[in-house]
């Protein structure tokens, strides 16, 4: 059982990675970012089923409530992107140039 | 020896005092009469010398170290004063040729603007020459011979605005250089070989055979070709022309270039010891000659013709010195001094009376008339250098052929060539310049005689060029009394009757020859140069030598543009230069990763992450 | 054997997530992703912690989910990108796909009774939320206060320059 | 001669400094009469030095590792406080019409008291801190008051030299470590200090040598000179090329003979062969060159050649003489530049055909220019040639092919220097050529080159006196 959720897990994982390495668009990475995150909960959770106490779960609902916090932050600093009149895409926000 | 003789001291101190009156009092004050304490200095050292000879002849001569100039561990160098017969035979001469050459150059030079310098500059070089002649080791010999360089290089180039006369200045300097190199790397292996470079030590130098003795020789017979211009080295003196005639006179004619030969007379224990030198001096001295001789037969500029008259007997000293007939050397040394700086001081009458200072063949003639002092010491002059009985040339060039003669073959044939040869030139000279002017001359209308100051040093001197001859025994008793210095260097020949006739002859023979072709109708001289352009273009350029020479200088030009551009600036300093540029370009290609971009940033970040889990995994 | 509900849960999952990144469309995109989400929830339940899938299809496909689909309208303010990323007809075809496997599974645990077929013992969320507020209270706490400043983040004065 | 007296000796210019700096409008005077009194200070200390050669053991408590504050002074270290002394009050008065702001005035007095340091210290450490901070001021005289290119010029020669003593850095520690781990004691204390045997020490060796050779400079790492010269200042430039040149033959004499004397003499060969090349180097060089004052910096790489042969012959004429031609380049190199100072502040510029018949216009001029070429073409009777005859008399017994090259480098000089003051002094002037601007010297300038012709006079025919201060302290380094 575990080792099935765990090569999806991985999967998904590098997949949520494609998504963030590939997409230009600054939402469409996003939502890899949030796969990866949801497909770590996910690993810690079945791992902490395995031990067969509850507190496993206690780390999984705790990474998913960061997630989520995470995401309206994520989503909230897209949006002031786009509101200060410039593409969301990563070609256009290269102010970190060394 | 005995205590340092007063005169001796005044040697030094007479010029120095002069010339320090001369610099701080009179060049500010009343420049026009700077000459007032140089001629007094003149006298006086005249006199000294002439007192030193007068001690020497009576057999007392002086080596005295004045005080230690260089020292370190056990190794010194003394600065000090040795009076012995050589040194005080030719001392007499460049004191009274100098003396009465400075007291003309101060008409000649009387409306020149550097008036002041140019009799300081005289008068300095008049110093150093002096303390030459009475430098008792190697080491001063060399200060004093640097000296003198240095001083006809500022005389040389006295009118400094004539790019020829810069050119001509530069070119001795550097010539004159090239042979002190000789001279200073032999003085150091004199140093090296036996710890001290005293003259007198050098007696016994045949007792310490040693390797380094040929090499010694070689080098101060280079340094005494350049700074008396014999055959590989003689090119800067007829470009010397280009100073001043009293320059000229003094420097090039009688003092400064027999100062190689008095360097060879100098080192004759040396010399002497290496087997094939002298031959090879000999040869060298015939060589440049006969060679110079021919080319004074060709030139048109009057003071040029006498330049290479100058490095003509130049080779016949050198020739004598090779010949082992050192007394027969200095004696011709002393005489040339009076009749060659005659002719000069004749040519500086000639070129101040016609305000130009070259005057070539084809702006004279016929001066005799205009000009009868200067004709009447031309004459004696040019008859004493052709060995005509009455004058002075004809008993020191008379000793020499006797050399010559006893040696026989080849020296015998050479004696022979450079008698007529010498002769022919210089009648040559006397009979385009003083007899009828030749149609393809124009004299100039202001020659008039010279006015008294110029006239009667040159009387003068023609008076020394007519008596100094018949000094003859007392000359070569003052060389051997006195130090000993000379390694048992043989009297001077007897007149053998048979070998003073065959030079008269020749010389008799040579000036009619050269009368029928100067004074024949179409005047021989202008006629083979127009008929011959090529020809007189190569005696011109001194038979492909000046170009020689002009080859190897660019040559060195080109190989110090080669190092110090191509290979110092453009290669090496360029390469450390790029190192500075290679590190701005790593540091931008370094910036270049922080390109700012999300994507890129992350694909970093993964393939770290992959390298670490790598690793992790391996390990 | 061979946990087939777990199985046929994770590939629909890593289908719908291929889908969702190479999608041209952020709509489609967003969709795959709720896809995603649901099957996430499957395995979640499959894993036996069925608080947490609920709690996650609770907060994702619930609000996330939403705010994402807002902001891909918010971010579009006409201009040619609208027309370029994503038509407003997404194909039908991709929302049915995205939600026909979560019915499938909703059938076959109803028929089960509850329990997923090969699924690990169920952990009891009565033990989950007694842990929660027992010894990991202050975590909780922690994650209560970000998730409030994370709101606040919403509220937030927006770019003086507009 | 304690301590005390030595630390006054470089203690003085560096609180001059410090006062110049803040002297405002008074930061000239104040920097001449602080040079002057060193130089005062100087001379003085000729008379302790007769009695004891070594200063006194020094008192001063041990830092860390061995590391003291010593100082000590013979004669070779004396005259040097000389010459820096001398020049530092020439640069003062020389620069004495331009107008400066105090930091100049201050750099100068900074750099006097860090020569004097150099040249004075006897512990390695301190030796190597004075050897760094000579670096700063030099690095802003140029920097600063330079003309053109002067920022440029500026950082190759912080860095060349900073290069350079990292090496001598490394090898001193190296060597001290070295020192402890053989005899367990830390000192930095040049007169305890050993260098090790074998390849340890040839590579400490190296590392030093390498230090030094950069400030000599040896061929290959020259290029910095020419281009600091060109756009140092004429104040600077007299200071770099008349003592910071030293700096590096110092070195070689005062710290790696004494610690490797076997090894230093079995370096002999390629010593002497990279000092002939510097000689011949820099000589073709220099006859390359358009713009005057690289042409005397390339004469300088030459001459450092001719110490540089002296020193490394080890026979009492070479040492001797190699340390007196360290006097002799600075003095005839220091006034050679101060001319070319005094060009330059009236043509405002430098190359060779720029200028053209000054003989005329500037007799003084000329009269002391053409002087200080002679001397240093090597003319006997003046300065110039008494440091190279005895140096090449020293290499003639040692290795006497190094002596022939030296004795073509000396003919070489004649060729590359007349034909400058040639082109400057008597040439025909060019159609740009800005002749007209030139005025002769006036007062100040004049009695400033009185003083250094005589003293090249002076040494030229009278060395006993510097010789007889040389000798006792070099003749423990002959070989």
């Amino acid at each position: 059982m575990s080792g099935v959720v765990w090569s999806v897990s991985a999967a998904l994982f590098l997949l949520g990675l494609a998504g963030v390495a590939l997409r230009r668009q600054l939402l469409a990475m996003f939502l890899g970012l949030e796969l990866m995150v949801l497909t770590a909960a996910l690993a810690l959770g079945c791992t902490a089923s395995l031990s067969g106490r509850g507190e496993g779960f206690v780390a999984a609902l705790l990474v998913l409530a960061v997630a989520a916090a995470e995401a309206v932050v994520g989503l909230v600093l897209i949006l002031r992107v786009r509101s200060s009149g410039r593409p969301a895409e990563t070609q256009s926000l290269r102010e970190l140039k060394g | 020896m005995s205590s340092l003789p007063p005169a001796a001291l005044l040697l030094f101190l007479a010029p120095l005092a002069a010339l320090a009156a001369a610099f701080f009092i009179m060049r500010p004050w009343k420049p026009q009469w700077t000459h007032v304490p140089i001629l007094i200095s003149c006298g006086v050292v005249t006199a000294a010398a002439a007192y030193l000879a007068a001690m020497v002849y009576t057999g007392r001569g002086a080596d005295v170290t004045l005080y230690t100039w260089m020292f370190a561990g056990k190794w010194s160098v003394p600065f000090g004063v040795r009076i012995d017969g050589i040194g005080v035979s030719v001392l007499c001469m460049v004191a009274l040729v100098g003396a009465l050459i400075q007291l003309y150059s101060v008409g000649y030079m009387k409306g020149d603007p550097g008036f002041s310098r140019f009799i300081m500059l005289l008068h300095l070089f008049y110093l150093s020459m002096i303390g030459l002649l009475v430098s008792n080791n190697y080491v001063q010999f060399y200060l004093f011979w640097e000296l003198v360089g240095a001083c006809s290089y500022f005389l040389i180039g006295f009118w400094s605005h004539k790019e020829a006369a810069r050119k001509a200045a530069m070119q001795a300097f550097l010539t004159l250089r090239l042979a002190d190199f000789g001279l200073m790397l032999a003085v150091l292996l004199i140093i090296v070989q036996f710890r001290d470079t005293h003259f007198a030590l050098f007696h016994a130098v045949r007792f310490f055979p040693s390797m380094y003795h040929p090499l010694i020789g070689l080098l101060i017979l280079w340094a005494a070709a350049g700074k008396s211009a014999l055959f590989p080295l003689y090119f800067w003196l007829p470009d010397a022309m280009e100073g001043p005639t009293p320059v000229s006179a003094l420097m090039h004619a009688a003092t400064m270039v027999t100062a190689g030969i008095f360097l060879l007379v100098r080192s004759w224990p040396l010399i002497s010891a290496v087997p094939g030198l002298p031959g090879l001096i000999a040869v060298v001295g015939a060589v440049t000659a006969i060679f110079a001789a021919v080319l004074a037969f060709t030139q048109t500029d009057l003071k040029r013709i006498l330049a290479y008259s100058t490095v003509s007997h130049l080779g016949l000293m050198a020739f004598a010195v090779g010949l082992g007939q050192i007394t027969a050397a200095v004696f011709h040394l002393v005489t040339h001094g009076f009749f060659k700086a005659t002719l000069f001081l004749c040519a500086g009458n000639i070129a101040h009376a016609s305000g130009k200072s070259a005057v070539s063949v084809s702006e004279v003639g016929g001066l005799w008339r205009r000009m009868p002092l200067t004709f009447a010491a031309f004459a004696i002059a040019a008859f004493s250098l052709a060995g005509i009985w009455p004058c002075a040339g004809f008993f020191s060039k008379d000793a020499i052929l006797d050399a010559a003669f006893e040696r026989g073959g080849w020296a015998w044939a050479a004696g022979l060539a450079i008698a007529a040869a010498s002769a022919a030139y210089i009648f040559r000279m006397l009979f385009l310049t003083f007899f009828g002017p030749r149609p393809e001359q124009s004299p100039a209308r202001s020659l008039h005689e010279a006015p008294p100051v110029m006239a009667v040093p040159v009387a003068f001197l023609a008076l020394g060029a007519l008596a100094v001859g018949w000094a003859r025994e007392d000359l070569v008793a003052m060389l051997f009394c006195g130090r000993q210095s000379a390694v048992a260097a043989p009297s001077l020949p007897e007149l053998a009757p048979k070998v003073a006739a065959a030079g008269l002859g020749l010389a008799a023979l040579a000036a009619g020859v050269v009368f029928a072709l100067t004074m024949g109708a179409p005047s021989w001289d202008w006629h083979w140069r127009r008929r011959r352009p090529g020809l007189a273009a190569a005696f011109a350029g001194d038979l492909g030598w000046r170009r020689v020479v002009a080859g190897f200088v660019a040559r060195t030009l080109r190989v110090a543009d080669v190092v110090g551009r191509v290979w110092d600036h453009e290669t090496w300093d360029a390469a450390i230069e790029k190192t500075a540029t290679a590190c701005r370009a790593l540091s931008r290609g370094g910036s270049a990763m922080a390109s700012g971009g999300l994507s890129e940033s992350l694909w970093w970040l993964m393939i770290g992450a992959a390298a670490l889990l790598a690793w992790a995994g391996l390990r | 054997m061979i946990p087939w509900f777990a199985v046929f849960a994770g590939s629909a999952a890593v289908a719908f997530a291929a889908l969702m990144i190479t999608r041209r469309s952020l709509y489609s995109a967003a969709v795959c992703f709720l896809a995603v989400i649901f099957q996430l929830a499957a395995l979640f339940y499959a894993v036996g912690a069925r608080m947490l899938a609920f709690l996650l299809l609770l907060i994702y496909a619930g609000a996330v989910a939403v705010l994402i689909v807002v902001s891909i309208n918010a971010a579009q303010e006409g201009s040619e990108e609208r027309r370029r990323w994503n038509q407003p007809a997404f194909s039908r075809g991709l929302i049915a796909a995205g939600f026909l496997p979560p019915l499938l599974e909703a059938v076959v645990l109803l028929a089960r009774g509850g329990t997923a077929p090969a699924q690990a013992a169920p952990i009891g969320d009565l033990a989950l939320g007694l842990a929660l507020f027992g010894p990991y209270a202050a975590a909780a706490e922690a994650v209560a206060l970000l998730m409030l400043f994370a709101a606040l983040a919403v509220v937030g004065k927006p770019e003086a320059s507009r | 001669m304690t301590q005390g007296a030595l630390t006054i000796l470089w203690l003085l210019p560096a609180l001059g400094g410090l006062a110049a700096l803040a002297g405002g409008r008074f930061s000239r005077w104040i920097a001449l009469a602080v040079s002057l009194a060193a130089l005062a200070y100087g001379f003085w200390l000729l008379g302790p030095l007769r009695t004891g050669v070594v200063a006194a053991a020094p008192q001063a408590p041990a830092w860390a590792f061995g590391i003291r504050y010593a100082l000590f002074c013979d004669g070779l270290s004396l005259s040097l406080c000389w010459l820096t002394a001398f020049l530092t009050a020439a640069c003062v008065v020389a620069s004495w019409k331009k107008d400066y702001s105090a930091g100049y005035w201050a750099a100068f007095l900074f750099l006097e008291a860090a020569l004097m340091g150099v040249f004075l210290a006897r512990d390695l450490f301190l030796f190597f801190v004075f050897w760094e901070s000579v670096l700063i001021p030099m690095f802003f005289i140029i920097g600063l008051w330079g003309t053109a290119g002067r920022r440029h010029a500026a950082m190759k020669f912080f860095l060349f030299t900073f290069f350079g003593s990292i090496f001598l850095l490394i090898g001193s520690v190296a060597l001290v470590t070295l020192q402890h781990s053989a005899t367990g004691v830390w000192t930095w204390d040049m007169a305890q200090l050993k260098g090790p045997e074998g390849r340890a020490g040839l590579m400490i060796f190296a590392a030093m040598a390498l230090g030094f050779a950069v400030k000599v400079p040896i061929v290959p790492l020259h290029t910095w000179l020419p281009d600091a010269h060109t756009e140092a200042p004429a104040a600077g430039s007299v200071m770099l090329a008349g003592v910071l040149l030293k700096m590096g033959v110092y070195g070689f004499l005062r710290v790696l003979w004494p610690l490797f004397p076997r090894l230093s003499w079995q370096m002999l060969p390629l010593l002497g062969l990279l000092a002939g090349i510097n000689v011949i180097y820099g000589a073709f060089c220099a006859m390359a060159q358009k713009d005057l004052k690289r042409l005397i910096a390339y004469s300088s790489v030459a001459h450092m050649g001719f110490c540089l042969l002296g020193i490394v012959s080890r026979k009492p004429e070479g040492l001797v003489g190699g340390s007196l031609q360290l006097l002799n380049h600075g003095i005839i190199t220091g006034t050679l530049f101060l001319l070319v100072g005094f060009l330059y502040d009236r043509g405002h510029r430098r190359g060779l055909g720029d200028y053209g018949d000054l003989a005329g216009r500037a007799p003084w001029l000329t009269f002391f220019f053409g002087f200080t070429t002679l001397a240093s073409v090597g003319l006997p009777g003046l300065n110039g040639f008494v440091g190279e005859f005895m140096s090449l008399l020293g290499m003639a017994r040692t290795w006497s092919i190094m002596a022939v090259v030296g004795v073509a480098g000396v003919t070489l000089a004649a060729a590359y220097a007349l034909p400058a003051f040639q082109a400057v002094f008597w040439g025909a002037p060019g159609p740009d050529s800005v002749s007209a601007l030139v005025y002769d010297l006036d007062a100040r300038e004049k009695g400033l080159f009185w003083v250094m012709a005589a003293l090249m006079l002076a040494i030229g025919l009278y060395p006993g006196p510097l010789l007889r201060l040389l000798e006792p302290c070099l003749l423990g380094l002959a070989q």
